[in-house]
C-alpha cells in the first residue's frame, strides 16, 4: 500500500514544524487550535504507519513494538491537547499563565512530541538517548511553568535528578557500543538497533550486563521506578495538567519503550544476567512502595503520580516475569495505564480548577457538586484501581494468574501491593467524590470529550480487544521473549 | 596501535581518576574548582591523545570544548558564583573526608573488578579506558552525593560528565561524540545558570534560602 | 438456554444507560424496576425449566468477548440452573417490592442506573464458564452493589462501610484471582472445562481450598472476613439490602460450591474440618453478633453471617461424606446446604423489605426509636412475622426444613471412618443448635421491639402502612417461606440434579412418598411432614378457638394494662432491645464481646438521672483488623519519610542502587 | 380396619394427653403440699380453673394487637400437636412419622417463640423482662436437648421417637453411661422448659423472680386457660418423654392388641404418677436459684449432653 506520504518523516516533521510556527504565533485561540491541529495530523499519520512502514534505516524503524507506542503516544497526545485547550483557557483567565508563556508552552508541548515520537522511532540507540533527554529537558521546562516556589523546586528536582539519569543512561549506551564495537565494527553499525539485536549473541556479555545495570539506572529515573522515582510525584504535581498527563500517559513508557529495547538486546545474548529478576524485584519495590506512599498524600495530583509509580512497577515486574502471557499482559497494561491515568489527570486538571487548589482535604462531595467530574473520575478510580469490566483488570488477570502459576511468592507480593494501593486509591477517592460537599462548587468550564473517550476505551477494551490488536500485542509479545 | 599510544592513554585516564581522588580530598571551594580545572585539562590532553591515535579530527572538538569550556569558563564563572552569592567557602561534607576516600578506594577498585571480568579478547585498550571512565563517573557521583554544597556538587556532576565523555572517546569510532559533548556542556550551562538565577547557595535542595525546609512536595 | 439467559443478563445492562438518562424522571423508576422485573421473571423462568426439565446436557455458550484468545464462555448447567434460579427469583422480589419502595428514594439517580448492572452482574456470575468472565462478574456485581452502598454517601457511616466492603470485595477477588491461577496452571487453561479435566494436585488444591474460602468467604460473609458486611447491607437501599444480603452472598456461595465441588477435584479428607469448624463459627458469632444490635437492618445483616455459617456446615458435611465416599450421605449434607441457601435467600429477602417498609414509614432503622407498629402496620408485621418464624428454623416453615435436614446429615457422621469428624461433627452440631436457638431469640426481640409494645418515638406511632406493590412482593415471598416449608419434598427433588452432578449421588427420590413427607433416609430413621404439621395445628387451634368460642365464651373487654398494678404510660418504661439481650449479653457477652456494664448512679440528693452504658468491642476487629489497619498506617507513615528528603539524598538512593547493582555483577558467578 | 384403629389410637392419645394433663399438674401441686404438709387443692383443681377462666371474660389492655389475641391458639396448637405425637401408650402412632423428636421440639420451640412475642406485645416492663428471661433460658436449654437427641439418635439409629423406643426397650441397649447423661440431661432441660423449681417458680408472683408468669401477666379469660393448658400439656410431654425414652417397659408395640394397649396405658398412667411424685419431691427439696445462675445449670446441661454424644464413641466398643 502507497501512501502519499512518507508517514514516519510526517510524525516527526509535524510537531517540529509546528513547534516553530507556535513560537512565533500570537493568540491564545489561533494557537490552542492549532496544537490541536498539528496532533491530530500527527495521529493520522502514525494510524498510516500500520498499513505501511518503512524499511529500517540506520536511524529510524518502525516495527511491530514501537507502532503500538507511537500510536498511543500520539492518540493520547491529540487527546491531551483538547484537554490542554479548555485547561489552558482558564489558566489564562485566571492569570496563572501570560500569553508569552503561553506561546512557550504550546511550541514546548510539540517539541515533546517531537521528541518522544524520535524516541520511539529510532533505530540507533544514540539518537534515541538523544531524543529522551530532549523529552525531559522539554518537560523540565513546562514543569516550571507556573514559576511558583514550588514548581520551581519540582523543576529543579527533576532536571538534577533527570541529569544524572542522562548521564547513567549514556555511559549504559557508550558501554553497549563498546560490547558492540568487537563483533559489527566500529562506526554506525555498532549503534543501530537492528544490527545490534541480530549479532548481540556474540557480544560480550560482562560489558553487556554493566550496561544493562546503568541503562536500568538511567531511563529507570524516568521510568520513575523506586527508588528513582524522586522526580516523579514533584513534577507531576507542581505542574500544568495537561503536562502531568503527558508525562504519566507517555513519557514515562517511552523510557520503558527504551528499557525494553534493550531488554531484548540482553535476552538474545544466553551468557548475558538474565534482566528479568532486576527488572522484577524493582517493579515490586516500585509496586509496593507506592502503594504505601498512597496513603498520607495530600495533594491530588501527587497522589495519582505516585499511582502511576505504582502501574509502572506492575508492568516493569510484567516484561521481568516476561513469556507470551505475561508480556501480553504488560503491553496492555501499559495501554491501558496511559489511557486511564490520563483520563484521570484530565479530570484531576478541572477539579482542581473548579476547587481553586489541589489539596485533598477541601475537596469533598464532587458527584453531588459536579456529578459529570465527580463520576469521572470515580469511574477512572475504578479503572486504575484495576476493576473489571475495565482494561486494567485484564492484564492485572493476566499477571497475577499467569505469575502465581510460575512464582507463587512473587504473586503473592504482587497481590499485597495492589491490595494496598487498593486501599489508598478509595480511600482518598471516598472524601473526594462522596459525602458533603466541601470548597468551591461552580460549574466547570471543561471539555469532558477526551476523558470520556480515554474511559470508553479502556471500558470496552475491558470487555472486547479487537481479534487484529490482540495478534499485533501477541507478536510484540513474542518479540519480548 | 603501538605500545606506546597505549601507554599514554592508560597514563591520562589514570590520572584522571587520580584527579578525582583529590576532588575527593579537598575542603576549600577555590581549591576544588582549581582541582576541577586540572580534571577538565587532563581531560581535553586523553581526548586529544585520542583523537591523534584514532586518527579521528571530530574529536579534537571534543577537546577543545573541554578545554575552554570546562576549564576555563565555568571554573571562572563558578569562581564569579561564589563571589557574588556570598558562599560559604568551606565545603560542608556528609561523611568525613577519610571515610569518602575509602569509599571512592572501594568504588574505583569495584569498578575493576566489574570490567575486569569483560573477556580479554575485546580491545584491551577500551577494557582499561572503561574501568578508569567507570572509576570517574562513580567519584563523581560520590562527590555529589557526600558534599553540601551547591558548588561543589556541580563539580561532581561535571566530573561524572568528564568519565562519560573519557569513555565515549575511548570508544573507537563512536559516532555523536562531538554532540554528546556540546549537549552536555549545555546542559551544564543550564545547571550553572540555573543556580545563579534561582540563589542557590548552599545547596541543589532549594530554590531560595527562605523556602529551603518550608516545601518538599507536600508540607503547606 | 444460555443464550437467552445472556440475553436477560444483556438487556439489564442495556437498561443501565437508560437509567442513567432518565435519572430524574419520574418515569425512570417504574422502567427501570418494572423492565428488571420482567428480565428477572424470564430468567427464573429459564432457571426453573433448566433445572427441572429432562437432564440434557448443559447448555454452552462461547461469545467472542473478554480475554481474546479465550473468548467469554458460559455455561448452563444444573448447580448454574440452581443458584440462576435463587437470584432471579430474589431479584424478581427486590424489584417488585423496589416499584413501590422506590418512589420514597430522594436520589434515585445514585440507584437507578446501578440497579440493573448489579442484577446483570448476579446473573452473568452464576452463567460464567471461565475464570475471567467469572471474576469481571464478580467485581461488576461488587462495583454496582458498592455504588448502591454508597447511594446515601452523605450518611459518613455509609461512606466507611462503603470503602470497607470495596477494600474487602477486592480482597476476596485477589483471592480468587490466584485461586483460579492455580487451577488453570501456567499453560493458562482458564476456562473451567479446562480446570475440571486436569484437577490440581494435593497440594496445591489445598491452597485452592484455602484461596477459595477466603475469596468467596470475604464476600458471602463467613466469619472472620466477615466485617463489611453488617457495615454495607443496611448502608444501601433497603431493596439492595435484601439482594446483597439475600441474593449476593449466594452468589458467593455459588462461587464456593463451584470451585470445591466442581473444579478442585477430589477434597481431601480435611477439607471438611476447615469448612465445618469455620461454618460452626460463624453460625454462632453471626447470632450473638446479631443479639446485642439495635439497629434493625444490621441485626438482619449479621443474620446473613449465621445463615452462611449454617450452609457452609452442610457444605462442610458434604465435603467430609464425599471424601471417605458416602455419597448417599454426601447428597443429603448438600442438598441440606443447597436447600438453606434458597430458603435464607427468600426469608432474609422478606425480613429486609420488612426493615425497609418500616424504615420508610418511619425513617428509623433503630429498634429503640420504633414500636407498636403492628397496629399502624399490619400487613407489614404479618409477613414480617413469617419472615422471623422462618428464619428461626420454627416449623412449619422452611427454615427448619433445611436445618433439619443438616442436623439429620450431622446424624450419619458416626459411620465416617475419621476420628476427628467423628468429635468434630457433633459439637458442630451444638454449635448448630445453639445458634438455631439464639437466631429465635433474637428474634423474638426484633419483632417484639420493633412492631410490638407501644411507639417509643412519635415516627414511629406515626407510621402509615406500607404501599400496595411493596405489600405484594413481601406476601410472595411469605407465602413461598410456607410452601417451601409445607412441600419440601417439591424442592428437594428439583435439587436432586445438582446434587448428583457434584457428589454422584442423590437424596431419594421424595416425589412418591406418601402423605407428602419427606424421608432424606428411611422411614424408620427419619421423617418429616411439614403439610400435616401445619394442617395439624390449624385444625387443631381453630378446633380449640371453635370449642371455646361456642362452648364458653367469646366476650371481650378493654382495660389498660395490669403489670402488676404499676403501668406506666411512658412508653420509655418498655423493654428495649438492649434489655431484652442483657441476660444473653451477660451470658456470652464478657467472652465474646468484653461487654463491660457501667452503672453511673448519681449520689443521693442529685436528681440526675442514673446510667447504664454498655461497652461492647469486637473481638475479631479488635485482633484481626485493626492490627492491619494501623500496620498500614504506621508503614505508610514511616516511608511518608521518603517524601522528604533532599536532593542529595535522593541522588544517595541512586547512588546506592548503582553500587548495589554493580556489587551484584561483581559478585556474580 | 387397621387405619381406622391406627386413627382410633391417634385420637385417643391427642384426647388422653389434654385430658391428662391438668390432672399430672393438680397431681403434682398436690404432692407438694403434702410435703409440705399442707393438705392442698384437690387434685381436679387444674380443671375448675380452667373451666372457670373460659368462662370469664377477657380483660384485654388498650394496645394488645391481634397478635396477642392469636397467640394463646398458636401456642396451644403447637403443644397439643406436639405431645400427642409422643408415644404414651403405644408406639407407632398414626402420625409419628410426621414429626421426628428434633421436630417435636422445634414445634415446642415455636410455642415459646410466639409466648415470648406476646409478653412484649403489651408494652410494660414486665413482659419484657418475662420474654427476654425465657429465651435466654431457651437458648441454652434447646441445644442441651438437640445434644440429648444426638446421643439417643445416634444410639438407635434413628430420630423417630416410634423407632427409638422400640430400640430402646429392647435388650441390645444395655447399660450406658452415655444414657446416663442424657437422662440428667433431659431432666435439667425438662425442668427449665417447664418453669419448674429452681429454675422458675409456676406458683409465684413475686415480680422479680418470675420468668414464665411474667410473660404471660396480660392475659386473662380464655386466653390464660388456653396458655395454662399448654403448659400443663408442656409438662405431660416432658414427663411422657423421660418415660418412653428411659423407662420404655409396658409401652404397647405398633401392631398391638386391645390387651397390651390396656396395659401400655396403665402403665404410662403409672410412670406419670411417678414422675409427679418424683418432681413433687424434688421441687419441695431444692430452693430456687438466681436467674444469673440459670445459664450455668443450663449449660451444664449442654456439656452432659456434648459429653453423651462423645462418650458414645467410646463405649460401643464396649
Amino acid at each position: 500500500m502507497t501512501l502519499p506520504f512518507e508517514p514516519v518523516t510526517a510524525v516527526l516533521a509535524i510537531p517540529a514544524i509546528a513547534a516553530a510556527l507556535l513560537v512565533v504565533l500570537p493568540g491564545y485561540r489561533l494557537t490552542s487550535r492549532l496544537n490541536v491541529l498539528a496532533t491530530l495530523l500527527t495521529f493520522l499519520a502514525a494510524l498510516s504507519l500500520i498499513f505501511g512502514r518503512p524499511v529500517p534505516g540506520p536511524y529510524l524503524l518502525v516495527d511491530d513494538l514501537n507502532n503500538v507506542f507511537i500510536v498511543l503516544t500520539t492518540f493520547v497526545g491529540f487527546t491531551t491537547s483538547v484537554f490542554s485547550a479548555s485547561y489552558i483557557a482558564h489558566e489564562l483567565e485566571t492569570g496563572r499563565l501570560t500569553p508569552t508563556f503561553l506561546r512557550f508552552y504550546h511550541a514546548m508541548y510539540q517539541v515533546l512530541m517531537f521528541a518522544m515520537n524520535l524516541a520511539l522511532m529510532a533505530n540507533n540507540i544514540g539518537v534515541m538517548w538523544v531524543a529522551i533527554e530532549l523529552a525531559t529537558l522539554t518537560t523540565v521546562l513546562m514543569v516550571g511553568i507556573y514559576r511558583t516556589h514550588e514548581a520551581l523546586e519540582a523543576a529543579w528536582k527533576y532536571f538534577i535528578l533527570g541529569s544524572v539519569g542522562i548521564a547513567l543512561a549514556l555511559f549504559g549506551t557508550i558501554l553497549v557500543y563498546m560490547a558492540a564495537l568487537p563483533v559489527t565494527g566500529a562506526g554506525l553499525d555498532a549503534m543501530v538497533w537492528t544490527v545490534l539485536v541480530a549479532r548481540a549473541a556474540d557480544f560480550d556479555p560482562a560489558l553487556l550486563n554493566v550496561a544493562f545495570v546503568f541503562l536500568l539506572l538511567g531511563y529507570g529515573t524516568k521510568v520513575g521506578l523506586a527508588p528513582l522515582h524522586a522526580w516523579l510525584p514533584d513534577a507531576h504535581a507542581e505542574g500544568p495538567t495537561p503536562i502531568s498527563a503527558v508525562l504519566s500517559g507517555l513519557l514515562l513508557n517511552v523510557a520503558l519503550y527504551a528499557l525494553l529495547r534493550f531488554k531484548i538486546l540482553l535476552a538474545v545474548n544466553p551468557n548475558a544476567v538474565a534482566p528479568g529478576p532486576l527488572m522484577v524485584t524493582m517493579g515490586l519495590l516500585s509496586l509496593v512502595f507506592a502503594s504505601f506512599m498512597l496513603y498520607r498524600r495530600r495533594d491530588i495530583k501527587r497522589m495519582f503520580a505516585y499511582s502511576s509509580i505504582e502501574h509502572m512497577g506492575i508492568i516493569t515486574f510484567a516484561f521481568g516475569m516476561g513469556g507470551p502471557l505475561a508480556n501480553f499482559a504488560g503491553l496492555l497494561h501499559m495501554t491501558m495505564h496511559s489511557l486511564t491515568k490520563s483520563a484521570i489527570f484530565f479530570a484531576v486538571g478541572h477539579i482542581a480548577q473548579v476547587k481553586g487548589t489541589q489539596r485533598i482535604a477541601d475537596m469533598g462531595g464532587l458527584t453531588e457538586t459536579n456529578p459529570v467530574l465527580g463520576w469521572g473520575l470515580v469511574l477512572g478510580v475504578v479503572a486504575i484501581a484495576g476493576l473489571p469490566p475495565l482494561g486494567i483488570f485484564m492484564s492485572e488477570f493476566l499477571i497475577v494468574t499467569s505469575t502465581f502459576a510460575r512464582e507463587p511468592a512473587l504473586a503473592v507480593i504482587l497481590v499485597f501491593g495492589i491490595l494496598v494501593g487498593f486501599g489508598a486509591l478509595f480511600l482518598r477517592l471516598n472524601g473526594i467524590a462522596f459525602g458533603e460537599p466541601r470548597g468551591p462548587t461552580a460549574a466547570a468550564q471543561a471539555s469532558y470529550v477526551p476523558m470520556f473517550v480515554h474511559l470508553a476505551l479502556v471500558f470496552g477494551a475491558g470487555i472486547y480487544l479487537p481479534p487484529p490488536l490482540v495478534a499485533w500485542f501477541q507478536n510484540v509479545a513474542k518479540l519480548l521473549g | 596501535m603501538g605500545e606506546l599510544s597505549y601507554d599514554v592513554a592508560h597514563l591520562l585516564a589514570g590520572s584522571l581518576v587520580l584527579v578525582s581522588f583529590m576532588q575527593l580530598y579537598q575542603d576549600r571551594l577555590y581549591a576544588l574548582l582549581n582541582i576541577f580545572a586540572l580534571h577538565a585539562l587532563v581531560l581535553t590532553l586523553s581526548v586529544a591523545w585520542q583523537a591523534y591515535v584514532q586518527e579521528a579530527p571530530h574529536l579534537y572538538v571534543t577537546a577543545g570544548i573541554a578545554l575552554v569550556f570546562k576549564a576555563i569558563v565555568i571554573p571562572v564563572a563558578l569562581h564569579r558564583i561564589i563571589v557574588k552569592l556570598g558562599i560559604h567557602r568551606e565545603i560542608e561534607t556528609v561523611v568525613g573526608v577519610g571515610p569518602t576516600m575509602l569509599l571512592g578506594m572501594g568504588l574505583v577498585a569495584l569498578s575493576m573488578v566489574v570490567m575486569l571480568r569483560v573477556t580479554t579478547d575485546a580491545d584491551p585498550l577500551a577494557r582499561q579506558d572503561l574501568a578508569f571512565a567507570l572509576s570517574v563517573v562513580l567519584l563523581g557521583l560520590l562527590v555529589m552525593v557526600t558534599r553540601r554544597n551547591a558548588v561543589s556538587q556541580v563539580v561532581g556532576f561535571m566530573s561524572l560528565e568528564n568519565g562519560l565523555v573519557l569513555a565515549a572517546t575511548g570508544a573507537k569510532g563512536m559516532p555523536l561524540v562531538v554532540e554528546i559533548s556540546v549537549a552536555f556542556s549545555i546542559l551544564i550551562a543550564f545547571i550553572v545558570i540555573g543556580i545563579f538565577l534561582f540563589r542557590i547557595r548552599e545547596r541543589f535542595d532549594s530554590v531560595d534560602i527562605q523556602t529551603l525546609d518550608r516545601f518538599r512536595g507536600e508540607r503547606r | 438456554m444460555v443464550h437467552l439467559a445472556l440475553i436477560g443478563a444483556a438487556v439489564l445492562i442495556a437498561i443501565v444507560p437508560v437509567a442513567m438518562l432518565m435519572r430524574t424522571s419520574s418515569h425512570g423508576r417504574p422502567i427501570v424496576y418494572g423492565i428488571s422485573l420482567i428480565v428477572s421473571l424470564a430468567l427464573l423462568a429459564i432457571a426453573l425449566l433448566t433445572l427441572l426439565g429432562s437432564s440434557e446436557a448443559a447448555s454452552v455458550a462461547v461469545l467472542p468477548l473478554g480475554l481474546p484468545w479465550l473468548g467469554a464462555h458460559f455455561r448452563l448447567d444444573a448447580l448454574a440452573a440452581f443458584f440462576l434460579a435463587v437470584v432471579n427469583l430474589g431479584c424478581a422480589a427486590a424489584s417488585l417490592f423496589a416499584l413501590g419502595y422506590g418512589r420514597h428514594e430522594h436520589d434515585p439517580q445514585r440507584v437507578l442506573p446501578f440497579y440493573p448492572a448489579f442484577l446483570a452482574g448476579m446473573t452473568l456470575v452464576v452463567l460464567a464458564a471461565d475464570a475471567f468472565s467469572f471474576l469481571v462478574a464478580w467485581e461488576f456485581m461488587s462495583l454496582s452493589s458498592w455504588a448502591l452502598v454508597m447511594a446515601h454517601h452523605r450518611v459518613s457511616d455509609n461512606a466507611r462501610a462503603g470503602y470497607i466492603y470495596l477494600v474487602m470485595a477486592s480482597f476476596g477477588t485477589l483471592a480468587l484471582l490466584l485461586t483460579f491461577g492455580l487451577l488453570a496452571g501456567p499453560g493458562g487453561g482458564y476456562t473451567f472445562a479446562d480446570m475440571r479435566a486436569v484437577p490440581p494436585s494435593a497440594g496445591l488444591a489445598a491452597a485452592v481450598l484455602i484461596l477459595a474460602l477466603i475469596g468467596t468467604g470475604s464476600k458471602a460473609g463467613l466469619v472472620p472476613l466477615h466485617v463489611w458486611l453488617p457495615l454495607a447491607h443496611p448502608a444501601a437501599p433497603s431493596h439492595v439490602s435484601a439482594l446483597m444480603s439475600g441474593v449476593m452472598t449466594k452468589v458467593a456461595v455459588y462461587g464456593f460450591v463451584r470451585i470445591v465441588f466442581d473444579l478442585a477435584g477430589e477434597p481431601a479428607w480435611w477439607w471438611s474440618m476447615v469448612v465445618l469448624a469455620l461454618g460452626g463459627i460463624t453460625a454462632v458469632m453471626g447470632v450473638l453478633y446479631a443479639l446485642m444490635q439495635h439497629d434493625l437492618k444490621r441485626l438482619l445483616a449479621y443474620h446473613t453471617v449465621e445463615n452462611i455459617g449454617i450452609i457452609f456446615i452442610g457444605f462442610g458435611l458434604a465435603l467430609a461424606f464425599k471424601a471417605h465416599g458416602m455419597p448417599l450421605a454426601a447428597a443429603l449434607a448438600l442438598t441440606a446446604g443447597l436447600l438453606h441457601v434458597f430458603n435464607h435467600s427468600v426469608f432474609k429477602s422478606l425480613l429486609f423489605f420488612g426493615a425497609g417498609a418500616v424504615l420508610n414509614a418511619t425513617g428509623e432503622r433503630d429498634m429503640e426509636h420504633l414500636g407498636g407498629l403492628i397496629h399502624r402496620m399490619p400487613q407489614t408485621a404479618f409477613v414480617f412475622l413469617v419472615g422471623c418464624a422462618a428464619i428461626s428454623a420454627l416449623p412449619p416453615l422452611n427454615g427448619f426444613v433445611s436445618e433439619w435436614l443438616t442436623f439429620q446429615a450431622i446424624l450419619l457422621s458416626p459411620a465416617l471412618p475419621s476420628w476427628g469428624l467423628k468429635f468434630l461433627v457433633p459439637a458442630v452440631g451444638a454449635l448448630l443448635a445453639l445458634s438455631a436457638a439464639l437466631a429465635a431469640a433474637c428474634f423474638v426481640k426484633a419483632f417484639g421491639v420493633t412492631f410490638l409494645g407501644r411507639p417509643r418515638t412519635p415516627a414511629a406511632a406515626g407510621a402509615q402502612e406500607t404501599d400496595a406493590l411493596s405489600l405484594a412482593a413481601m406476601m410472595v415471598l411469605a407465602a413461598l417461606c410456607l410452601i417451601a416449608g409445607i412441600l419440601p419434598g417439591l424442592f428437594i427433588d428439583s435439587l436432586a440434579p445438582v446434587v448428583q452432578a457434584l457428589v454422584g449421588a442423590r437424596m431419594p427420590v421424595q416425589h412418591g412418598v406418601e402423605w407428602l413427607s419427606i424421608v432424606p433416609v428411611a422411614e424408620s430413621r427419619s421423617s418429616y411432614n411439614g403439610l400435616l404439621v401445619f394442617v395439624f395445628m390449624v385444625i387443631s387451634g381453630w378446633l380449640a378457638a371453635l370449642a371455646i368460642h361456642r362452648l364458653a365464651s367469646d366476650r371481650l373487654r378493654r382495660a389498660p394494662p395490669w403489670d402488676c398494678g404499676y403501668p406506666d404510660p411512658s412508653p420509655i418504661t418498655q423493654y428495649s432491645a438492649s434489655s431484652f439481650a442483657q441476660p444473653i449479653r451477660r451470658v456470652f457477652g464478657t467472652m465474646v464481646f468484653r461487654a463491660r456494664e457501667r452503672v453511673e448512679m448519681p449520689p443521693p440528693g442529685d436528681s440526675a438521672p442514673a446510667r447504664l452504658t454498655v461497652e461492647l468491642r469486637d473481638l475479631i476487629w479488635d485482633v484481626l483488623y485493626a492490627p492491619i489497619a494501623s500496620g498500614v498506617g504506621a508503614a505508610a507513615t514511616r516511608l511518608n519519610a521518603l517524601q522528604f528528603l533532599t536532593i542529595r539524598q535522593f541522588l544517595s538512593l541512586v547512588f546506592s542502587a548503582l553500587v548495589f547493582l554493580l556489587l551484584v555483577l561483581a559478585i556474580w558467578p | 380396619m387397621a387405619l381406622i384403629l391406627d386413627l382410633a389410637v391417634q385420637g385417643a392419645q391427642m384426647l388422653l394427653v389434654l385430658l391428662l394433663a391438668p390432672l399430672l399438674t393438680g397431681f403434682v401441686r398436690k404432692a407438694k403440699a403434702r410435703f409440705l404438709r399442707r393438705r392442698g387443692p384437690p387434685l381436679w383443681q387444674p380443671y375448675l380453673d380452667l373451666v372457670r377462666l373460659m368462662r370469664k371474660d377477657v380483660v384485654l389492655a388498650h394496645n394488645a394487637s391481634w397478635l396477642f389475641r392469636v397467640i394463646p391458639y398458636l401456642v396451644f396448637a403447637a403443644t397439643w400437636v406436639a405431645v400427642s405425637l409422643v408415644p404414651t401408650f403405644r408406639t407407632g402412632l398414626l402420625f409419628s412419622w410426621s414429626a421426628d423428636l428434633i421436630a417435636i421440639i422445634a414445634l415446642l420451640g415455636s410455642a415459646r417463640f410466639f409466648q415470648a412475642l406476646a409478653g412484649l406485645d403489651v408494652g410494660t416492663s414486665f413482659g419484657g423482662i418475662g420474654s427476654s428471661r425465657e429465651v435466654m433460658i431457651a437458648s441454652l436449654a434447646e441445644p442441651a436437648m438437640i445434644m440429648i437427641v444426638f446421643t439417643l439418635a445416634l444410639l438407635a439409629g434413628s430420630t423417630q421417637l416410634s423407632t427409638m423406643v422400640g430400640f430402646l426397650v429392647s435388650p441390645e441397649v444395655g447399660l450406658r453411661v452415655s444414657l446416663g447423661l442424657a437422662l440428667i440431661a433431659l431432666i435439667m432441660v425438662a425442668i427449665a422448659e417447664n418453669a419448674r423449681i429452681p429454675v422458675d417458680n409456676p406458683a409465684t408472683h413475686l415480680e422479680l423472680t418470675m420468668v414464665h408468669e411474667a410473660m404471660v401477666l396480660e392475659y386473662s379469660g380464655r386466653h390464660l386457660a388456653l396458655i395454662d393448658l399448654a403448659a400443663s400439656l408442656k409438662l405431660l410431654l416432658y414427663v411422657s418423654l423421660i418415660a418412653c425414652l428411659f423407662a420404655p417397659w409396658g409401652i404397647a408395640g405398633a401392631s398391638a392388641g386391645l390387651a397390651a394397649l390396656a396395659i401400655g396405658a396403665a402403665a404410662y398412667v403409672g410412670k406419670l404418677a411417678a414422675g409427679g411424685f418424683l418432681l413433687a419431691l424434688f421441687e419441695t427439696s431444692i430452693a430456687k436459684m438466681r436467674v444469673f445462675r440459670v445459664p450455668e445449670f443450663l449449660g451444664a446441661a449442654l456439656m452432659l449432653g456434648l459429653l453423651a454424644t462423645l462418650l458414645l464413641f467410646f463405649s460401643r466398643s464396649l
